[in-house]
């Protein structure tokens, strides 16, 4: 973009975005990155935004939070961008959120789940996802308490990843679980970098625990996973934050996955108006179906676009304030359900849970848009 | 002076507050290296660990501030003292080792602090980060990176100055003493572990003041950052690729890989190749200018000039006795 | 400032370098340390100026216990060394390792100058009498062997120390300058200072010590005024091996 | 009789500092001791590296037993037959003194004849029997050199460059390495021995050669060098005390 | 207090890790000890090893333990020319301190060509005996483990007994402590350098290739094995092979039981703990000896 003043017809709408394309978020960066382009290609096709052409702007950030404030101060500073959207991960998405807040931005992003991106006072930021972290498994919790008595689960293993996201899906169906009487047996957490789960996989098994609760990204749900099977452990019922949702996860743990558990916050067969238009045509753009990365990049995008139409306007300056103003008082169709946020922007929805049946993932709950029937407890992996 | 005049004019000819950001950076990492250069420029000690005692300063400041409810700059100072007097047990425990040795234990240094920091995630937050109040609150964006640049220049300046001082002190010779011969210099009277004790504290102090004021410029704390090896070999990349013999060596080494880590980052943006630029960039240095930048330039000027001077006498063993009959004569 | 040491012992593993050594060197005076190659010279020194710890006996200098001081405390209370296989700092030049032996009174002297007027010129007047001050800008390590131990030699009288304790100052030097240091030795003691000096070339110790102490396997077997050493028998069959 | 080693107008230095040898010339005919002295820095290490391979000449010539080896590496030049003991220490700090001594034989090609020569050695300086097993860095000065000097006896070589192998020896020890310079001559090798144990080493070796400036100054008849009164006073250090150097400032 | 049960099988996994551990720090051992170079890119390798075997099982569908047939040559040879063309240019007097920071540097090259050709996506070999284990005496032993730990013992002793019992150990060693005596001696330096270091390499190949069976790879991952490596040849002794074997073991051993009451990332801190005790109290380490400074 040349100079935020310019608003003539034919300059391009240029969005600014920083994603961890190498590094530890490398993975899901580049799912991030093909959701953006997604919804760039699929809004220009139909004409662009207020009759402008969209352009991106992406810069790599290395997974590291320093690089990430520079990258949104190259951004709004140096190259004037129009519009910025967020980055992949929490550790990320605080620290490039602030800058956005300085420079009076609007800061729709895609992977700001955990509850520590809305006790920063931002006033700009929006999580544009159904739920936050901590109610990820909100669904599966209500399940599980309204089991019989000598049904129900009595002890639980939880290990997470030391992670905002990872721990807050885990903890917040601990804190339910618990508060319901349901028994901690095991409560491990451990560093992002650790490649060696037997030990932790020992003290799970060893406890003999009915149900187990990762609280994981990705890998570190299929190492623990391998570890538990090298041990013979078998839980009455096994949930995953992340990994099981990953077109990868089956092979990964040698095809063992039936009755594996995950929340998530998108399904490609979802009924949703958008929801039909973006499967289909980030197939014909990417040969594959989307995933809950990609859905949530292009849920932003969708935001964005719905605030800039209304406000009539994509630039630096004012125009900014009455985009936030906009989305904080509006509730916003999208590829994961209608969308609205509290004041520090929370979304106020819930995420459903999936299980692996038969090879392949499924929505068991909630009750009303379950493809399947809740497997309880898990046969043997 | 015409090196002063350039960095204080550098915020109003900055055509952008990203610019003017990238350039506190720069000068973050100068102060950083020239206070990596006290250590490992006079005693020979090669530190990896520096990145440690910055994200020390850094929490520091940052803990005090929130904790403690320390003014912001208070804190700062606070932060750097505390951290100088802890670098006096590291120290105690870090110096005794020598060469490779003394290398592994500030590895392990790092590593070990990112896991207590890590870990202790009731204290310092662990990995959900800690973020820094801003010390002016009231500022924007462009207007806090001005004040942040003033402010990194005057601890860059002070860093030179004192390196100065001590690079042309008595001190000064006896930590070269000690990078050439710890026990030689021992023996001619040099108490070198406190030399050493005492160039480390002022080391880490200086770090530490970088690194608090870099958190209270920045914001947001992570341990993965701020404990992380890569910082600290940052470091002794830039002072050795400026020179670690030069006062000026770590800042020039500094404007170097700062500006050549923008630029590999803007050529191999999407790619790691960034790395393998850099990785390149530290084995040429290693192999073809051991000495850095600075000394490569300067002996490339002596080599137009003469050539070097033989160490063998012009004068033969007879000739010399004559010489010095002639001396005693005349005494 | 008289050196004693009382009864020291040294044991590496199953190697008695030191066994009880009891010796008293004489203050103001040139006193020579000889003895067959490994009867403990080297350890001595060592063990003298702190850079390894005896394992028992107890070391006196001016009337003080320096048993176990740190070996700059004892550098500084006025003990001066050589080593054997010289040590200078590679890559100082020659002024600069003779400056380095410039102890800073204080932290404020510390922070003096090091390259102070009257100093430089007395580093100068060092190198000058020991015949390398052609090699003043030439850094240590490309400097021949002899050179080197001239250069050690000239750092460790730059210090000033009241005792000087020389590990075969002669090993490598040109016989020619070796007449010289040992004038040099002359005057220096005619000064006050006391040497202490290992060495085996015999006729240089002859030539210039007043009291000599023999040793073999880790104790003195011998000591007196050269006359007596020359002819005393333990030394020429432990020794001299004539 | 033609020479075992020769260096012919050898011109060298270090890096790219100006030379230390300025056209040195040298011949040490088979079972024959030269012996080279001069004053501290005068290039006679240079010499014998430059002899043994270990440093390139600029410019010059080497030849052994008439061959021209000039630029070969130390490898190749103990292969056609010259050893060099360094000057100062050079054993190998951290291996046993056996280890030390046997690897003096890295190169014997007759394992048969080890036995015999390590027997030798350890008779020879039974500090190396007494000490076999003890890591060779914590000897004592004088007992490295012994050490250093029976690993180079390992192997019989044509020509023997030794660069102050006295230095630091007990008198004892000094004899038994200046015997076995003159064994070593006796048996037909060509010994080059600087030294700066001067009048003892001239009194041993066959012709002398007085190197100043990285020049040969005078050479002889080592008899004859030993008697100038002049060179005793330069070079080899005289009885005839000088007057003192008296420094008055 | 832990079951008797999850002890005996913490036991069991320390040992199975410290045979890991200590196949994969005896390649430092050489370098650090005998060569006196700080090998800072070593677990680069290992992790390059690692990839390598993740790719021919991924790409080629052979069983990953094969992929050594080429990695161990390649290695050695990679390691010879590395010590030719760059370490043995460096200025011996500064050689330790420039070998940090030059492969420091190659660590960076080889975590960037990695991340370049493999993107930091974390990988997994998927073997079909992968999660396939048996049991002993109520605990579980993992088949690919033992593999791995199996690996760390043939490759450990073969390299004890080439550095005692050959001449090339001794000439190495002769090489590294004094190069002009060692040259005059009639050792090739060069070649015997190269060899050396060709050596360290080739354990990198067997140790990544051991690592695969069981682990997560991506680039960086290098950086979370360097601590703990090096931590283990100082409490270790430089320099000695069998130090170093057995303080991995220990370490191993120690912190597979410490996770038990501490938890993961509290446990590793006992490398470090370990580390700095060993030089507060025995600087030359616990199990090698080492030289110390002669005057
Ligand atoms: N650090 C050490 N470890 C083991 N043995 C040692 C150590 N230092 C000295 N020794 C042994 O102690 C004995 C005395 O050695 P020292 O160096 O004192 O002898 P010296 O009298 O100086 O001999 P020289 O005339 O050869 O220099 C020798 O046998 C030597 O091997
Ligand atoms: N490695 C080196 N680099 C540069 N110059 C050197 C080096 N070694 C020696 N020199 C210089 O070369 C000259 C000759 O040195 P060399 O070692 O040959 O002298 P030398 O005659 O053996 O003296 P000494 O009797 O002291 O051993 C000296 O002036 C010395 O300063
Ligand atoms: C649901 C995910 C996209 C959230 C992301 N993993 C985070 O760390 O916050
Ligand atoms: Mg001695
Ligand atoms: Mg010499």
């Amino acid at each position: 973009g040349d100079g935020g003043g310019s608003d003539s017809a034919d300059d391009p709408i240029v969005v600014g975005i920083s994603l961890p394309l190498t590094g530890d978020f490398s993975e899901p960066g580049k799912g991030v990155q093909e959701g953006y382009e997604a919804w760039a290609k699929i809004t220009n096709d139909k004409g662009g935004l207020l009759g402008r052409q969209i352009e991106l702007k992406i810069l790599d950030d290395q997974s590291n939070a320093d690089r990430v404030v520079a990258d949104y101060e190259q951004l709004i500073g140096s190259d004037k961008v129009d519009l910025v959207v967020g980055p992949f991960s929490t550790r990320l998405v605080v620290p490039s959120a602030r800058v956005a807040e300085e420079y009076g931005m609007l800061f729709v992003e895609p992977a700001g789940a955990a509850k520590e991106v809305f006790e920063q006072g931002f006033k700009n930021l929006f999580y544009a996802a159904p739920a936050v972290a901590n109610d990820h498994y909100n669904h599966l919790a209500d399940y599980l308490l309204a089991l019989p008595a000598d049904q129900k689960p009595k002890t639980v293993a939880y290990a997470a990843m030391d992670d905002p996201f990872a721990q807050g899906t885990a903890y917040g169906l601990k804190a339910k679980l618990e508060a319901a009487g349901i028994r901690t047996v095991v409560d491990e957490v451990y560093p992002p970098n650790t490649t060696d789960f037997s030990s932790i996989a020992a003290k799970i098994a060893s406890s003999k625990a009915d149900m187990l609760v990762g609280g994981s990204q990705y890998q570190d749900g299929v190492n623990l996973i391998v570890a538990l099977q090298q041990l013979n452990y078998q839980p009455k019922l096994a949930a995953f934050s992340g990994a099981p949702t990953n077109p990868e996860f089956a092979s990964a743990i040698g095809n063992k996955t039936e009755g594996v558990l995950s929340p998530t916050g998108y399904s490609p067969d979802a009924p949703y108006e958008s929801n039909k238009e973006f499967v289909e045509k980030f197939k014909a753009q990417f040969g594959k179906e989307p995933e809950e990365d990609q859905a949530n990049a292009y849920t932003t995008g969708q935001v964005v676009a719905a605030a800039v139409t209304a406000a009539g306007c994509a630039e630096q300056g004012d125009c900014q304030q009455k985009l936030v103003d906009w989305v904080h008082g509006n509730k916003v169709e999208t590829v994961v359900g209608p969308l609205s946020w509290d004041a520090a922007g929370k979304p106020q929805g819930a995420h459903m849970i999936q299980q692996w049946q038969g090879g392949s993932i499924k929505i068991v709950l909630p009750e009303p848009v379950k493809e399947a029937g809740f497997l309880y407890p898990k046969p043997a992996w | 002076m015409l090196l002063a005049a350039a960095v204080l004019s550098f915020p109003s000819l900055a055509p952008n507050p990203y610019i003017l950001s990238a350039g506190i950076v720069v000068l973050n990492y100068a102060v950083l290296s020239t206070s990596w250069n006290f250590v490992g420029g006079f005693t020979g000690y090669i530190s990896l660990g520096h990145g440690a005692l910055a994200g020390l300063g850094g929490y520091g400041t940052a803990l005090l501030v929130t904790k403690a409810g320390l003014p912001s700059f208070v804190a700062l100072a606070v932060a750097a003292l505390l951290v100088a007097l802890l670098a006096v047990p590291i120290g105690l425990a870090a110096l005794r080792v020598r060469g490779a040795s003394f290398v592994i234990v500030s590895i392990a240094l790092v590593l070990i602090l990112l896991l207590v920091f890590q870990s202790w995630a009731s204290f310092t937050g662990g990995s959900r980060g800690l973020v820094v109040p801003r010390p002016f609150p009231g500022l924007l964006r462009p207007e806090h990176h001005r004040v942040f640049f003033y402010l990194f220049a005057a601890l860059l300046a002070l860093a030179l100055l004192v390196w100065w001082v001590i690079d042309r002190s008595r001190f000064g010779l006896g930590l070269k003493a000690v990078r050439e011969d710890e026990d030689k210099a021992e023996a001619l009277g040099t108490p070198t572990f406190a030399y050493k004790l005492i160039v480390f504290v002022i080391s880490a102090g200086f770090t530490a003041l970088a690194g608090g004021l870099y958190a209270l410029w920045f914001g947001d704390l992570d341990p993965v950052f701020q404990f992380s090896i890569l910082t600290g070999s940052y470091l002794v990349l830039m002072a050795l690729l400026g020179g670690v013999r030069n006062l000026f060596g770590p800042l020039a080494g500094a404007l170097i890989v700062g500006v050549a880590l923008e630029y590999f980052k803007g050529q191999f943006g999407n790619t790691p190749l960034h790395l393998v630029a850099t990785g390149l960039l530290l084995g040429l240095v290693v192999m073809f200018m051991p000495d850095g930048v600075l000394p490569a330039i300067g002996s490339l000027f002596r080599r137009f000039g003469k050539s070097e001077q033989s160490s063998i006498r012009e004068v033969t063993a007879a000739e010399l006795q004559e010489e010095r009959k002639r001396e005693e004569v005349k005494q | 400032m008289s050196l004693e040491t009382k009864d020291v012992r040294k044991a590496f593993g199953g190697v008695v370098a030191l066994d009880g050594a009891t010796v008293k060197f004489r203050e103001g005076q040139v006193n020579a340390l000889i003895g067959p190659n490994g009867s403990g010279k080297t350890t001595f020194f060592n063990c003298v100026t702190g850079m390894i710890r005896a394992d028992s006996g107890q070391i006196t200098y001016a009337g003080q216990d320096i048993t176990r001081k740190a070996p700059h405390a004892i550098a500084r209370a006025g003990v001066g060394r050589t080593f054997q296989l010289c040590r200078v700092f590679p890559r100082m030049s020659a002024l600069d390792n003779v400056l380095a032996a410039v102890r800073p009174g204080g932290l404020l002297g510390g922070l003096r100058g090091a390259r102070h007027r009257a100093e430089v010129d007395r580093a100068r007047g060092w190198l000058t009498r020991l015949g390398i001050e052609h090699l003043i800008d030439v850094e240590a390590r490309n400097m021949s062997w002899g050179q080197q131990k001239l250069l050690e030699l000239a750092g460790v009288l730059m210090g000033e120390p009241a005792t000087v304790l020389l590990d075969e100052p002669a090993g490598g030097v040109n016989p020619a300058l070796l007449d010289r240091i040992g004038t040099l030795v002359r005057e220096l003691n005619a000064e006050g200072r006391t040497f202490v000096i290992v060495e085996h070339n015999m006729d240089l110790v002859m030539s210039i010590s007043d009291h000599i102490v023999v040793f073999d396997r880790g104790r003195p077997i011998a000591e007196g005024p050269p006359s007596l050493i020359r002819t005393d028998e333990r030394v020429l069959g432990a020794y001299l091996g004539v | 009789m033609a020479s075992e080693i020769e260096l012919v107008d050898v011109q060298a230095g270090y890096g790219r500092a100006a030379p230390v040898l300025r056209g040195f010339s040298v011949a040490v005919p088979a079972g024959s001791v030269v012996c080279l002295v001069g004053p501290n820095g005068a290039g006679k290490s240079t010499v014998l590296k430059v002899a043994s391979g270990l440093l390139k000449p600029r410019s010059g010539r080497i030849l052994v037993g008439g061959e021209d080896v000039t630029g070969l590496g130390p490898q190749k030049m103990l292969a056609a037959g010259v050893a060099l003991v360094l000057q100062g220490h050079s054993v190998f700090r951290e291996m046993t003194v056996a280890e030390n001594v046997l690897l003096g034989a890295y190169t014997l090609k007759d394992k048969s004849k080890l036995a015999a020569r390590t027997a030798f050695v350890k008779e020879l300086f039974p500090v190396v029997a007494e000490r076999w097993n003890a890591l060779a860095g914590l000897l004592s000065g004088g007992q490295q050199k012994q050490v250093e000097f029976a690993r180079s006896l390992m192997v019989d070589p044509k020509v023997v460059l030794l660069d102050e192998p006295s230095m630091g020896l007990d008198p004892k020890a000094t004899s038994i390495i200046f015997d076995q310079v003159v064994r070593m001559r006796d048996a037909g090798t060509a010994v080059l021995l600087v030294e700066q144990n001067a009048r003892r080493a001239l009194e041993t070796a066959d012709t002398g050669c007085v190197l100043d400036l990285g020049r040969v100054h005078i050479s002889g008849p080592a008899a004859e060098l030993l008697a100038d009164p002049q060179l005793g006073e330069l070079y080899l250090g005289g009885r005839p005390a000088e007057p003192p150097v008296a420094p008055k400032h | 207090m832990p079951s008797g049960g999850l002890l005996f099988q913490s036991i069991i996994l320390g040992l199975l890790l410290g045979g890991l551990y200590a196949l994969l720090a005896a390649g430092l051992t050489l370098y650090f000890g005998i060569m006196r170079v700080v090998m800072i890119a070593h677990s680069a390798f290992l992790i390059l090893a690692a990839y390598l075997a993740w790719w021919s099982h991924e790409r080629l569908g052979v069983d990953p333990l094969l992929s050594m047939i080429v990695t161990v040559p390649l290695f050695f040879g990679a390691g010879v020319l590395l010590q030719r063309m760059l370490l043995s240019r460096l200025r011996p007097i500064t050689l330790t301190m420039m070998s940090v920071l030059l492969t420091f540097a190659i660590a960076l090259i080889i975590e960037g060509l990695l991340g370049y050709a493999f993107t930091g996506t974390q990988r997994r070999i998927q073997l079909g005996y992968g999660s396939a284990s048996f049991g002993l005496f109520g605990a579980r032993i993992a088949v690919v483990k033992l593999i791995a730990f199996g690996l760390a013992v043939v490759a450990l002793a073969a390299l004890y007994l080439l550095m005692k019992k050959t001449t090339f150990g001794w000439a190495l060693r002769a090489t590294i402590q004094h190069r002009d005596a060692a040259r005059l001696v009639g050792i090739d330096t060069e070649k015997v350098a190269g060899y050396g270091f060709g050596l360290g390499l080739a354990t990198a190949a067997i140790g990544g290739t051991a690592l695969s069976l069981d682990t997560t790879i991506y680039p960086s991952l290098h950086w979370h094995w360097i601590g703990p490596l090096m931590a283990i040849i100082v409490v270790g002794g430089l320099g000695s092979v069998p130090g170093a074997a057995a303080a991995a073991v220990l370490l191993g051993l120690m912190q597979s039981l410490l996770q038990i009451p501490m938890g993961t990332t509290w446990a590793q801190t006992i490398f470090y703990l370990a580390l700095f005790a060993t030089l507060a109290f025995r600087p030359q380490g616990f199990f090698g000896g080492r030289l110390a400074q002669r005057f």
